[in-house]
Formats: C-alpha cells, structure tokens, sequence
C-alpha cells in the first residue's frame, strides 16, 4: 500500500528485537561509584537465602544499546504529541511539558512520605491547594485525593457510602448501574460487596426516571451514574433523580471521568451529587503514559466526611498543615502513603494554568465534539440525538450493510493518520464508534479527521475490503489475538542455544 | 490561553458551523438553575515561569539539604538519567493503554520485557502488566488467593508494613474475609509455632513480606512447605525489591506481590510507584490487571498485544478478578528500562553495596552506648535498633543536624516504643553514615 | 515498495506542513508573568525606531501545535539514537545523555561569561580540567578551547603558526595541503592568507616524503595533515615530515579530526606535530545536532605559546583561576566570550567517564572499522589497500560496471534502515564509500550493516535500477537539488490567500 | 565500559575475524616507538552520579543565589521547558549535517522556517542557516561586504561590542584589509560628522551595532543613506535580538549579522549560542554558510535540500565564501521552537515589558544622588550610567548584596571609567530593581 494521505505518509522505521536478545555476558549499562566502606561476605551475612548468581536471565547490554531499544520501541506507538487522539471516555488531551519539569524537581521528586511533617510544608500545600481547587470545581464540601485511580476512586466512593448506610443501621444490598456504564463501575460495586443491578436506559440514552422510582427501594445503597454519560449527553433530570434516591435514604454516585464536559460549567455538588471521583488523568491533563499512572480523587458531602480515609489533612492555626490519622469513623486506607502524589502535582499545575479560564477549556472540548458531530451527522448513524457534550457516539449501522464494522474503521483511520476512537463500549450502542476530541484539537486537526472519517465511509461504500483489512500502513499487520489468549505466551524464554547468555 | 490552539476567529466559525450563537449554547442540556453564574474561584492564570517559581518556592519548604535515613516501604537508589530521557519521549508519555496493538507496539514490547523480568526476578512463572502500588498489589493477592481456595480466612504476618496491612483490611472489611495477624518471633520472623497452631484447611492465604517491616529476611522456603500442607498458598510481599539482587527468589510463594518502587522510581512524597503481581501459570485466569501477550500477524510478523482481558473489568464488569483499569504503565517502563540498564550485574552490585553499607552502619551504630539491634535474623539495608529512650526525642535533636533520623516503630507497634528502622542504601556515603552514628552518639549523651 | 528488511519496516507517520501555515490571529503558546513596572509608552520611549505592529508575518499558535509540529518534524530524521550513522569522518558516536543533564545545570547553564571571577570558579576550573586532559591526550604543551568548531580551530592555528613566522622574520607564502584533505583545510588556508599547494598522495594513499623534500622551501609556512588521513590511514613517517618541515623552518599543523583512531594509543604531541585542532562534536561525543554547535580546541607546542588567543587561563597560588587579557603577542579573539563553553562541559563529561580506559574505546572503533573491511573487502573495491584505522574508504568501480556509483548505494542504505556513509570525498578516491562505525557499534549492528552491503551489492549486480532509484521507503524519494539551487527557495512567503494572517 | 557494546567475548570473536591476536595488533602502522607504554594520566572513570557530583560541586562554586544586571552581549530572558523538550528528542540532537536529505527532512523543514523567522524579523530577503555567534557572523558579514565591493576599508563604530571588534581585527589583520573605528557623539549614536568624513569610494562596508554597546539605538535608515552614496554597504550587526520586537527592521541595511542568544539559549558562560547572517537576494552567491531550500521530489511531494553548496568549503575548497563547516544547528532549532512559542504576540510584549523595565530601572537609579544616565539617545533594555566613583569599587560593595553589578565600561572604554553598562530584562522583577537601587545608594554613600 503506497497510498498517499493528507495527514500521514510511511517512512523507513527501525526493527527491534527484545533486549534479552541483545544480552551478551560482561556487557554493563550502569556502573556505581566505587564502595567506600568494608566490602561485606554476602555468603557470610545471608546464609542460605545468599543468591550468588544474580538473577537468572536479566540481560546485560551496554547503555547506548538500551537507549537506542527504548527509543526504536517508541517509534512504534502513536501519541497525543503526534496527534489527534479520540479515544471516547479516555479524555486525552494536551499533556503540558511544565507539569513534568515540576514534578521532577529536588525537594518534590525527592521527598519521602516519612518525613517529618515540618519537613514537608510544601508538599503538604500542594495536596492543600489541589484539595481547594477540586473542591470548588465540583461543589463539593470535602475530599480524598488518596485513590490510585478512577476505579479505586469508585470503590473509595462506594465505601463511604457503605460505611455511611451502616452507620445508619443498614449497609443495603445494591447499586444500580445503567447499563451506558464503564466497565468499573460493576466491577467496582462487586469488590464492595453490593450486587449490581444494571438499570436500562430509555429511548434517549437517558435514565428511565419513573422506572427509576420503581427500582429505588429499602435495598438499594446507591445508584452510580455518568454525567454526562458515556453516550455523551448531560442528564438534566440528574437533581431529581438524588432526589428519588435521598428519599429512599439511598446516596447518589457520579463517576467524574468526563468531567471535561462541566468543569467551569456546572457543578456535580450543585445537583444533589453525595460523592464523585475524577480522574486526574483526564480531565486534569495528567499523561497516559501508555495506560497510567492517574489519580482518582473522591469528593463527598459533608454527611460522608467522618468516613474519608486516612490520614485527613488538616490545617493548623497559622497555616500549618498536618495529618490527622486519629479518625474512628475512617473507612480506612485504600493505598499505603500519599497517594499518587506525582500525579497531584501534575494536575495542580494545570489547573494554575487556567485559573478560572478552565472554563473555555471546556467550551472548545464541547465545541470540537459537537463541531464533529455536526459534520459526520448522516455520513454515521448517530443512535441517541440528544445533544453530545465532550464526546459524540454514532454506530456503524450504516457501514454494518457493506459488512464494515466500527472496528475495521477504526483500524482503517490508522492509515489516515489518526488514533481509532473508542469501540469497546458503551454497550447498548451495538458497533459503537465513541469519539471525544477534547479541546486540545485545532480546527485544523478536526477538519482532517472529519475528511477520513467521510473517505473511509466512502471507502466502506465502494471498497470494503480495504477498510476490513486495514490497517495497510503499519509496521505489523492485525494481530492473531485468539491464539495470543489460546496459547499465552507472556514472557521471553531462552532459547536453548543462547541459553549460556540467560545464566 | 497557550494550551488552546483555536483563535477567536475559529471559535467564531465553528460555533456558526454548529449553529449556536455562542459557547453558552453548547451547553443547552445543562438546566439553567444548575449553570455557574460566576467564574470559578481558582488561582491562576499562570505563566509558565510562575508555575515554576510556585513549585520552587514548595520544594524549597521541603527537606533539601537534609540527609535521610529512611525506607520503610520507599527506598533512596540510584537513578540513571537515561530513564527520564526515554519516559519523558512523547511516545511513551503521552500515549494510551495500548489496546489498538498495531500502533502501541512500543508499549507492549515493553510490557512484555517487564513481566519478563518480574519473572526472573521473582522466581515466578507469569506477571502482570502492574497494579497501582504494593499495598494494592499485595491485597489483591489476597483476594486472588480468595478466590482461587474459596476459603475466608487470611494470616497476615504483624511484619508485614503496616500501611499495606490496613489497605488489605479497608479491602476485606466487608467481603466476610477474615484477617488475622501472627506476632513476630524474637529473631524478628514470623512466629513458625503461632503459624501452625492457627493454620487450617480454611485458611486461603498466608501473607508475609521478606524482607519484612523490621529488615528482617522471612524464610520463604520453609513457610511455604509449612503452610502448602493444609491447601493454603503463600502470598509473600516485597517492599524493597533490590534486595532480590542478592536474595534468593520466593520461587516457592503461589504468589508475590511487590512494590517495584525501587526501581529507577523517585520517592516523590509517596507515588506514583508500581506494584506487581506474579503468580504460577496454572492460577492465570485469577489473575488481577492487564498482560500483554505475544503473537503475530497475518504475515508472521512478531507482534505484542493485550491478552486474556476476559479477566477484566471492561469484558466482564461485574465477575471481573479485579476492578483495576488504568494501572502504573509509565512507572513499569521506567522500572524496565533502569533493570535493563542495571543489568544482572549492576543489580547484583547495587543490592551488594546495599548490603555493605547497612552493616558497616549497624556495626557504626552498635559502638555507641545503649544502641543494640532489636532482632538477629538476617537482614538486607535496613535493622532495627533499639535505643536507650524515646526515638521521637533522638530524631528530633537529629534533625538540627540536618538528619532525618530512622523510622519510628512505636506508633505502629507500641510494644516498640524504643525501636527504630534504619535503613541504609548505595546512595549513602560513609561519612554520612558516621557523621550519624556520631550526632545519635551525642544525642543520647544530652540530658532529656 | 513493500519489501521487508532485516532492520527496517515502513511504519505511518504524520505528515507536517510549515508551521506559519498554521498561524491564525490571536492563538498564543507562551506567556509571561504580569507586568509588575509601570508599562512604558513605547511609541514616546522609542519615537521613530518603535516597530507597533510587532514582526510581520511571525506565527500564532499555540504551545500543543508547537510541539506536535517539531515532535512530527523530528520522526523524519535519522539519528544515532536510532542506529548506526556511519559517516566517514565524522565520527557519529553515542552522545551520553548524562552529558546534556549537566550542561543544563543551575550553576551551570546559568552562568554570564563577565560575572565576577570569584563567583566563576567552578567554570573556570572545568575549562582547566578539560585543558588538562586534552594536553594528557595529545602530548601537546599549551592548548586553547575558543574555537566553536574544527574550521575554526584550524583558523587558529595558521594565524598562531603565521605569527610565530613573523616573529622570525617571515610569514611566508604557502600552506601544503595533501589532495586528501577536508574541504576547511584550504578553505581555511586561505582565510589566514595563505597559498594553497595541493600534494598529490603517492600510491598507497601516504605523503609522498621525496616529494615533500623538494615542496618544502624557504616559502613554505606549514604542512596541514591528516592523521589517520581521510582514508583511514596512519602516516607512519609523520615524525620525519616533520623534520623535514622543522629544517626548513617551517611548521606541522596536524587536523586531528580522526583522533579517535588515536586516543590513547599515541600522541601527536610525540611524533613531531606542532599545532592540532579537536573536534569535540566528534571525538569526545557531544551531538552534532543537526550540524552543530561544535568544538574546535587546538593544542600546541611551546613555542607557539606566547601567540594564543586572548584570554589565557592561568592558575594563581592557591589553585585560584583567573584570566590573563595582557598578552602582546597574542593572535587576538577568533570567538567572543569563553568559547562554546556548554560543549566543553560536555566533553569533560565524556573524558570523566572513560578515564584512561579512553582506550578501549578507541581499539573498539578501530576493531568495527577494520572488521567492516574484512568482511566487505572484495564486495567493495578497496583502492587502497594499508590497514584501516577508524574508518574504512572503498570505492564503487566494481559496482559502477552496472551504472550503480556510491551516491546510489548510500541511498539503498536507507531502505535497509541505516544512514548512509560520506560520498563526498576524499577526493583522491573516486567513488568513494567512506566508512566509519565508531566504537558504538555493536557487533550484531555490524553484521546488519554487512549483510546490509552485500545485499546492495548483489542487487547492484542483478537488479541495479532498484538501487538507482532509491530510497524506496521515505516519505519523500529523491529530491530535485537542480531546480533548487537554480530557483533557490530560501524562505516561506504569505500566500496572498492567508496574508492577512501574515500582517 | 557502559558506553562501549561489546562483551569480552565479542571482542575476541571480532579480533579472530580480522586475524588480529590482540588490540594492539590493529595499530601495527602506528611505529612502536610512538605507541603510548602506559595508560593516559587522566581522572575516572566515574560513574554517571559521580560526573553529575563533580559538576554540581562545580555548579555550586559560582553565581547560584546572586541577581545580576549583566548583559553586554548575553541576556537573561525567560526560556520554555518546550523549547529544551524538542531539541532533547534524539531525532534532532544526534542527527548530522543534513546532507541526506530524504532521513533528515525533520532537520531541513526546521532550518527552513529558521531562515524565514530571520527574514521576518530583520526585514531582509534571505538569511542563512546560522554561524558561530554574533562575533563571528559581523566578521563574516564584513568579509563578505569585502568581497561583493572589493574595497578594502572598513569603518567601525567603536559602539560595536568590543569583542566583536577583536573578533573582526584577528580575521582582518593579515588580509590587508583596513579597520579603522569611528567614535560615538554625545549621545552615544555613532559620530555621523566623523563618519561622513572618512567615508570615501575605498570603503567596502560601515559596521554599527543597534542597539549599540552602549545600549543606544542607532539611526540604522539615516546611516543606510549616508554610506551608500559613496557605494559603500552598511552592516549592521545586533547581539540583543528581543529588541526586533519593538524595533523597526533593519531592512535598509545590505548585510544584518545577528546574535540569536536572546531566543531561548542559556547564558551558558558564553555559549553555545548562535550567529545569523541575512542580506539581500542579490548578494546570495558571497554569503557564507549553509542554506537549506525548498523543492520536490519525483512525485511532486515537497521536501527541503542544503542548496548553493557551491559557496562552501567542501565543494569550493580553496575559492569558498568561508571556511565554516560545523555551525549551530540545534541553537539554530532551539531559536526556531522558542520564536514559534512567543510568536508574534509573546515576541511583541516580551519586548514590551523589556523597554519598562530598563526605563523603571532607569528612573529608579536617577533618584539616587551623582548617578546620571550618560547618553541621552532612545535605548532598549541597556542603559549607560554614569558614578559618582569607580564602578569597580560600587560593584565590589554590590556582590556582598548578592548582587552582580552592572558591566564596567572602563576596561574597554578608558575614557569612561565611571561608567556602567546596566541591563534590565524581563526575568528581573520590580524588587529586585528596588533592592539593586537601594544598594547602590548605600553603596556611594559609604566612605571610600
Ligand atoms: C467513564 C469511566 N469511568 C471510570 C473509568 C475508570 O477510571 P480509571 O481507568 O482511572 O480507573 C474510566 C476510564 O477509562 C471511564 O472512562
Ligand atoms: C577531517 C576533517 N577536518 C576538518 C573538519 C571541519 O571541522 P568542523 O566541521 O568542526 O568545522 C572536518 C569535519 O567534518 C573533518 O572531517
């Protein structure tokens, strides 16, 4: 394939193998300065648990070798730094290069969680400004930037409401989840020992409100929603549907992760939200990183304070911060130290970067989405047509006639140049294509990935067999994932011939 | 605002494009009782030059200049710049979970040299992709080992860290699973006899961490024969994972959980690190987080993708092994890269110097009147010790001389008020480790 | 092209256009702190000098399009990272990373060449390490580090030989240059205000030392050569070259560009050479970066001493480094400032790190280079035939049978992922494939450049269009180098369209 | 060695191939009595944390903690953490000359808008691909003034840089070609009267700095008319390149050599920074240096080539425009990405907040008693300031403030020995100028 695209073209790239391939007794990458105290008999001081050896198999390369296989490897992904990147639901956005400088400098990178508390003012400040920040962006009146992640946010959320409910008497038995839900949101529910019960969405992709009455019983702890939700449409019923619940004693959950729709907008606190996690690694620019590290902070009314984890942060006359570890009430610790203090960092340094401008942030999101939207409506089967906030959804039903699904597209933008957008889910729209631009997209950006998306649904029309078979511009073809799951092979073995090498 | 590439004009256009008058009309379906009437109250804006200045101005009320004897969980080694230089290529940084395998192949080549070498390193037949950190890493051992013996009762080694034995705890509270706790024997390991005598054919798990809380080295063999006979399986749990540069490999634990902190990543006040799990083949499908996989394409090319995600929140919500989605990817890479720039060697050495130091420290220590080590049994860079008062008066006479002293053991375990975990790594010089034992020499001479 | 390459595969990459074609009214990527003076009045401050429409035609972007455009534009270079750069005399090694850190430290890169002496004495003591060891490496007695690059260096030392010659009397007229020589050596010459006289090499590719006998007379100031030359030869006589010149009264400036076939083995110092420059970009490793910045020291021997450029480092009792600017006799300033000062950290980096095992490095190079022409030797016509140092030079004869000349080879290279050797001279070799691996070769990277040649040379000989014609895998094939020298676009121009955007 | 790939056993391997017994055996041509007997006398090796010890030890021995309103031809502005991003990314930093041009289209595209962005800002038709620094290329640019005339005097402003002038004499000295310097009037402008009077028909080129050493504007168009009746060219060279952002263009000057330190290099103790030099079309074929220029391929896709080699060393030898091979590409490409960031607006008001700081600084030090600004023509961001006593003394008091005084004028000046070259970017802020004013006042107060 020497097709010419607007946006993309093939150039030469490097092969690699593994590095233990390129492992060779006595080569070194790293040395340590010189010991300067008694060399200690490591036979002698550990006995029987001495492993003299070195670890069986570790390569042993030279640094340049290292450096140039890293390097080759990540000729081979795609990166927001190289592009549009739509992936619905995933927010991935501009990741400014500041947050990373700050996140590296002596006295942050350095400091350990051990420390003495007046040794560690600064960093105790910045988890104070950030906590401030969150708080006013969502309304809340209190938080917990302890969670790893989105996932650990909702089950940190889902705690507290249990620990919430308990207090009241009655932990209850469910939560409810529409069915448009991420994936972590049952299996969240399920480590938090409720069962799920997943609740249909109506016509519009909206929740069934008078259903919702219904299903809202003594046994429900909570319901879980999105908002906007993974379809990409704002729940205008949402204070009443807290409503419906508080009623029942039962607590209402919103999953932040497309927070990148309200920021600055409207507030989650301001419609009868009890607790929401965000996820930092996507509203709040902090990197992928080929798939983490994030943060999931969970913000929380004033009833589910007494039960945040700890240790609280609280601040002392004059200013002085410290941590509170005295709390009986505490649902207890869901990931040892500070949390993913890192990414706090990142993410207060975005936020500084907008100040209350994050508002425009938001608009451009929403506006690249609709902005799409407007433009391939009719090319795609658009399924829900509320109007879409961050993110649009639309099907393949029009391509499913051609026998073209919304995977063999996706695979098929890679040759125009593009990351795929999102295909996994939302689960009730069959052959979903789930496609959120944010605001880091140009016009520009926009208009190229509107032209691919109408050739390959042209394409799909006259030559399905190029877009099935796709992608036709990448170093490795589709790969045979059912013998990848059939026969795991998820490690590299010597080979018996290089195996002096591996020991 | 510099990170919007849109100019007035675009906005204009595009909003005509789309047919709203202006950007408030995009947000239509937010009712308008519930729509911010004022700006948000947010510092900023922010050049790039303040942001750096504020973050400066933090770092500068943090402990710079300070020398630190600390570990307990986080660890102090040596970093080689080339780490930074490749996580911080916008390839990596600023890539996805790489789910669309034909062009994230960078990422899961990587993915697969890290279970790789969490594999060698560990004495393990598979390990995942990564878990958020050890506390996690090791719970959702727990949960795995759960349900792998569908049984409810749990003993967990009071060596285990602390913090990690509350995250479990936070976990098990409401799932009915039981945990109990097995006190330490004098030589600092776990009680053998208490293990027994509480060991039954209900018990899912043992949990223990070599080398444990105390610096002290667990023996994993024998556990594991130990608690095999009666179906449980042994979860142990690293902290300090240089040390299996010189440690034997818990080869015979059914599962490790470790924190891979240690590896190239910066203590940054507690995150982000990476945990790991590693397990036997045949316990796969309970397997928590992600696995890339090898395989090829249609033209016999060798190619790397995501496998088994029928383990997984996102294929199977509710029966998932685990609710993990986004997990530590970058801090796995650099934790790839500084072991394949370590090397077999390298790693050997540095758990080596480690080794050296923390005796000729110990050694430092024990000269001084009143200071002895609380327990005998092996240890790798970090003892305890045993003052003759209280280690929060010592420490904080230490820090006038610019130290940081040990980790204070009495909050987490009063009956060790007097105790204290030094730890000691390659990063330490010799005059440091003197000029300490010297300050602590004249902290104990002051009258309290 | 679709072939499949041992090292090599086509991957998508983005295309990219100028960033001024992105520029619209009003988008920004930088800002600065507030104003915190009283703002000045320009138009009043600066009368008729002021500029108020600010510089017509400059881009408006913003920060994430800025760095896609250079992130994209930089995946279209090759690069040492990336694999071997085999270009003869060059020198393309690893350029350590731990080199760049330090360059850029606080203290460092922050440093004003005229801040008080007191407060510069960790520069002043770096540049007298450096000095140290590059007078250790050469065997020289003085040695100055303001040349920012060869060429210039090699000004340096003609305008040091042409002032020690005028003291004696007589500046003299002429400047020998072997016909093997660098194009800067009479480029250089001339500049100085010297005649060049090109020497023929003799048959094996050396001097011609009769010759010489009869070349050097009473106007003759100086010898210029390479050593090893650029053929990748040592000048074994070199000592009694220099003898010859030293009776006559003239001088033996060496280009000691290819010091890295040297470098702890032997020292020119030793063998008779009177003044020398180093190409710190090449021989001690810091990066070329797309063509510079560079380091151009030169070393040289006593009596040159009183002529060296201005200011002279010197060392005060009690190791206190200070300036000397009172030098009559001096050649003056070539360079303002301190030279290229974060290159010379740079290389003091790279020496720290070897040590005397500086050497190995260099028995490395020589080994690939000389292993290379084992293997090739026969494929290649090898034209001349004394041993190889750091670099091997054949010719294309064998290959020119079938129409096929070096410059097609070299651009065959690229298919089979690598860069490809120098072809532009030495000009005695016609033809010439001018081969240098540098010791940071791998042998398996070796063996992929060999396989790599015969490869080509076997399609030179069964299918030499496909060699003629390539590269076949870039994203842009052979460029038409007439039409751009002959219609020299030299810069981007608003199209009337978008001038607007350009005023 | 890490640097080195090659374990022993490869070493032999390879040594086996080319029939050699050892390492010394591939040096046979080099006569044994010049082989080196024993290993060089050098320091290491060290290992990467030692040479970052050794150079933050070196950090620490300078001018970390003082404020200095130095500039005299190397500036403080602010940088973007972008700017070191993208020309840390191996594909720029380790790539060579770009003589091929299909693998190195990232370096040529880039050199190409450099070329333009020059253009743009010094108002002239083409500019190269860069030269050393701004004392190299107002050499060059006069040489070649010499060439396209071939005159053989020049008349230089003794406002240009100092060092810039001995820069030029070094190179002028045995050409024959004549320097003769013309001094500045009153207002620190170059003395037009003394000017008109020695420009004759023999004079190839005129050579003033603008902003000059003092820190005055030059009347650059007055000037261009003046020397070009006599068919002379005007050179005009700038090192404060910021200033082009409030500045009218150079554009009736033949020849612009410029110092590009300004956009986004590091002081660096002096460099690497980077020379520029544009000019008319008319005179491309005498210009020195490289020029990267547009085309196509076969296929009509547009690329960019190195074009009219034909003037440089390495096709011309002995009969090109200059001898320079090696330039400063990557300063040249951290130029390009620091001018893309400001762009037109950020250039503008960068600029901007320069000129009210010098004049608020300005204003400030005129209230202090015997300090008097000493020309009086427009500046930028220097200023002359005239002392009641020696500014050597005054800046000697200063550094106990932590402050590094202005640039002594005296050592190049003699006849303004109480005068001081004063600096004030945008990186200074107003307290910093407040507590400089305030210490200087203190400082002539004190007794001598
Ligand atoms: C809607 C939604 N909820 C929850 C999550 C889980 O967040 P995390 O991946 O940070 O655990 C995601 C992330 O993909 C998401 O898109
Ligand atoms: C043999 C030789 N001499 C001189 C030079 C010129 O050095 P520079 O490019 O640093 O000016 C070179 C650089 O290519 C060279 O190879």
């Amino acid at each position: 394939m020497t097709e010419d695209f607007k946006k993309a073209s093939r150039n030469v790239s490097q092969n690699e193998g593994l590095i233990f391939e390129k492992s060779s007794p006595g080569k070194r990458a790293f040395e340590l300065p010189p010991l300067d105290v008694p060399d200690a008999d490591a036979a002698k001081a550990l006995g029987g648990y001495f492993r003299d050896e070195g670890v069986t198999g570790f390569p042993e390369v030279s640094e340049i070798e290292v450096l140039r296989h890293f390097t080759r490897l990540s000729t081979w992904n795609y990166a927001i730094d190289l592009g549009m990147y739509p992936l619905g639901s995933c927010t991935m956005k501009y990741n400014p290069r500041v947050n990373e400088f700050v996140a590296r400098l002596d006295g942050i990178a350095t400091e350990h969680p051990y420390q003495p508390q007046e040794l560690s003012q600064g960093c105790l400040k910045i988890i104070k400004l950030l906590e401030d920040c969150l708080l006013e962006i969502t309304g809340m009146d209190s938080i917990t930037l302890q969670p790893a992640a989105g996932a650990q946010g909702e089950l940190t959320g889902l705690l507290l409401i249990r620990a919430y409910l308990e207090k009241q008497g009655n932990p209850r038995k469910k939560v409810l989840i529409p069915d448009s839900a991420h994936g972590t949101n049952p299996a969240t529910a399920v480590i938090a020992c409720y069962q799920v019960e997943n609740i249909k969405s109506e016509s519009h992709g909206q929740i069934d409100v008078d259903k919702l009455r219904e299903l809202v019983t003594e046994d429900v702890a909570a319901l879980m929603i999105t908002n906007p939700s993974t379809l990409g449409i704002f729940e205008p019923r949402i204070a009443e549907i807290a409503d419906i619940l508080h009623r029942r004693g039962a607590l209402l959950y919103m999953d932040g992760a497309n927070m990148n729709a309200l920021t600055g907008i409207t507030r989650p606190g301001d419609m009868g939200v009890d607790v929401m996690h965000l996820n930092l690694h996507k509203t709040f620019s902090t990197p992928h990183g080929g798939g983490g590290p994030g943060a999931g902070p969970v913000a929380m009314k004033k009833i589910l304070e007494p039960f945040r984890p700890v240790p609280v942060l609280i601040e002392k006359e004059g200013g002085h911060l410290t941590r509170d570890f005295n709390r009986p009430e505490s649902i207890g610790r869901v990931k040892a130290f500070s949390g993913n203090f890192g990414v706090l960092v990142r993410a207060l340094a975005y936020i500084l970067a907008y100040g209350p401008g994050v508002r425009q942030a938001t608009e451009d999101a929403v506006l690249n989405a609709t902005y799409i939207r407007k433009k391939l409506e009719g090319v795609f089967d658009l399924p829900y047509s509320l109007p879409s906030m961050h993110e649009v959804v639309f099907s393949d039903a029009i391509q499913k006639k051609n026998g073209v699904n919304t995977m063999d597209i996706a695979k098929r933008l890679i040759d125009y140049g593009f990351h795929p957008y999102t295909t996994a889910f939302p689960l009730i729209v069959p052959g979903a294509l789930m496609i959120e631009p944010t605001e880091s997209e140009s016009r520009e950006e926009c208009d190229l990935f509107i032209d691919a998306m109408k050739s390959i649904a042209h394409e799909a029309a006259t030559n399905p067999q190029v877009v099935k078979t796709a992608p036709h511009s990448t170093r490795v073809g589709r790969l045979d994932e059912t013998t990848a799951a059939r026969k795991p092979i998820l490690r590299w073995k010597p080979t018996p011939s290089r195996s002096e090498a591996a020991d | 605002m510099r990170y919007l590439p849109k100019s007035p004009a675009e906005r204009e256009e595009m909003l005509a494009v789309v047919g709203a008058k202006n950007a408030a009309d995009l947000f239509s379906s937010v009712p308008e009782k519930y729509r911010l009437k004022k700006a948000l109250n947010l510092p900023g804006p922010l050049s790039e030059a303040e942001i750096i200045q504020y973050f400066k101005a933090r770092a500068a009320e943090n402990s710079l200049g300070y020398t630190s004897f600390l570990g307990a969980g986080v660890y102090n080694h040596l970093r080689s710049v080339i780490t930074d230089t490749i996580i911080q290529r916008g390839e990596f940084l600023t890539s996805y979970t790489p789910y669309q395998a034909e062009i994230t192949q960078g990422t899961l080549q990587a993915i697969f040299e890290f279970q790789t070498l969490m594999c060698q390193l560990t004495g393990q037949e598979v390990a995942n992709a990564s878990m958020y950190d050890g506390s996690t890493a090791a719970t959702e051992a727990v949960l795995m080992a759960e349900r792998l013996t569908s049984r409810r009762r749990v003993l967990v080694a009071r060596s285990v860290h602390p913090e990690y034995r509350s995250v479990l705890k936070t976990y098990a509270k409401n799932s009915g699973l039981l945990v109990e706790e097995i006190a330490a024997q004098p030589d600092g390991t776990i009680d053998s006899k208490a293990l027994q005598a509480t060991l039954k054919d209900d018990v899912a798990a043992v949990l223990v961490q070599s080398p444990n809380f105390f610096g002290v080295i667990e023996p994993v063999a024998q556990l594991a024969d130990a608690v095999h006979k009666s179906g449980t399986l042994l979860v142990v749990s690293t902290t300090e994972a240089v040390s299996l540069g010189a440690l034997k490999p818990p080869a015979e634990a059914d599962i490790v959980a470790m924190e891979g902190q240690s590896f190239g990543l910066a203590p940054s006040y507690g995150g982000p690190y990476v945990g790991v799990i590693a397990s036997r083949e045949k316990f796969l499908r309970q397997m928590p987080g992600r696995l890339a996989g090898q395989t090829t394409d249609s033209s016999g090319r060798r190619g790397f993708v995501l496998t088994l995600a029928t383990r997984e929140q996102h294929i199977r919500r509710e029966k998932a092994t685990s609710n993990i989605c986004t997990n530590q990817a970058l801090c796995a890479l650099a934790a790839t890269v500084h072991l394949c720039l370590l090397g077999k060697e390298g790693l050997r050495e540095m758990a080596h110097q480690n080794l050296s130091k923390a005796r000729f420290a110990l050694a430092e220590l024990e000269k001084i009147p009143g200071v002895r080590r609380s327990f005998d049994a092996p240890f790798f860079n970090e003892f305890t010790i045993e003052l003759p008062r209280s280690v929060k008066l010592v420490n904080a006479q230490l820090l006038r001389d610019k130290i940081v002293g040990p980790f204070v053991l009495g909050t987490a375990y009063p009956e060790l008020t007097k105790h204290a975990l030094v730890c000691v790594t390659e990063t330490i010089n010799r005059a440091e480790i003197e000029r300490f034992a010297g300050c602590l020499r004249v902290a104990l001479e002051q009258p309290i």
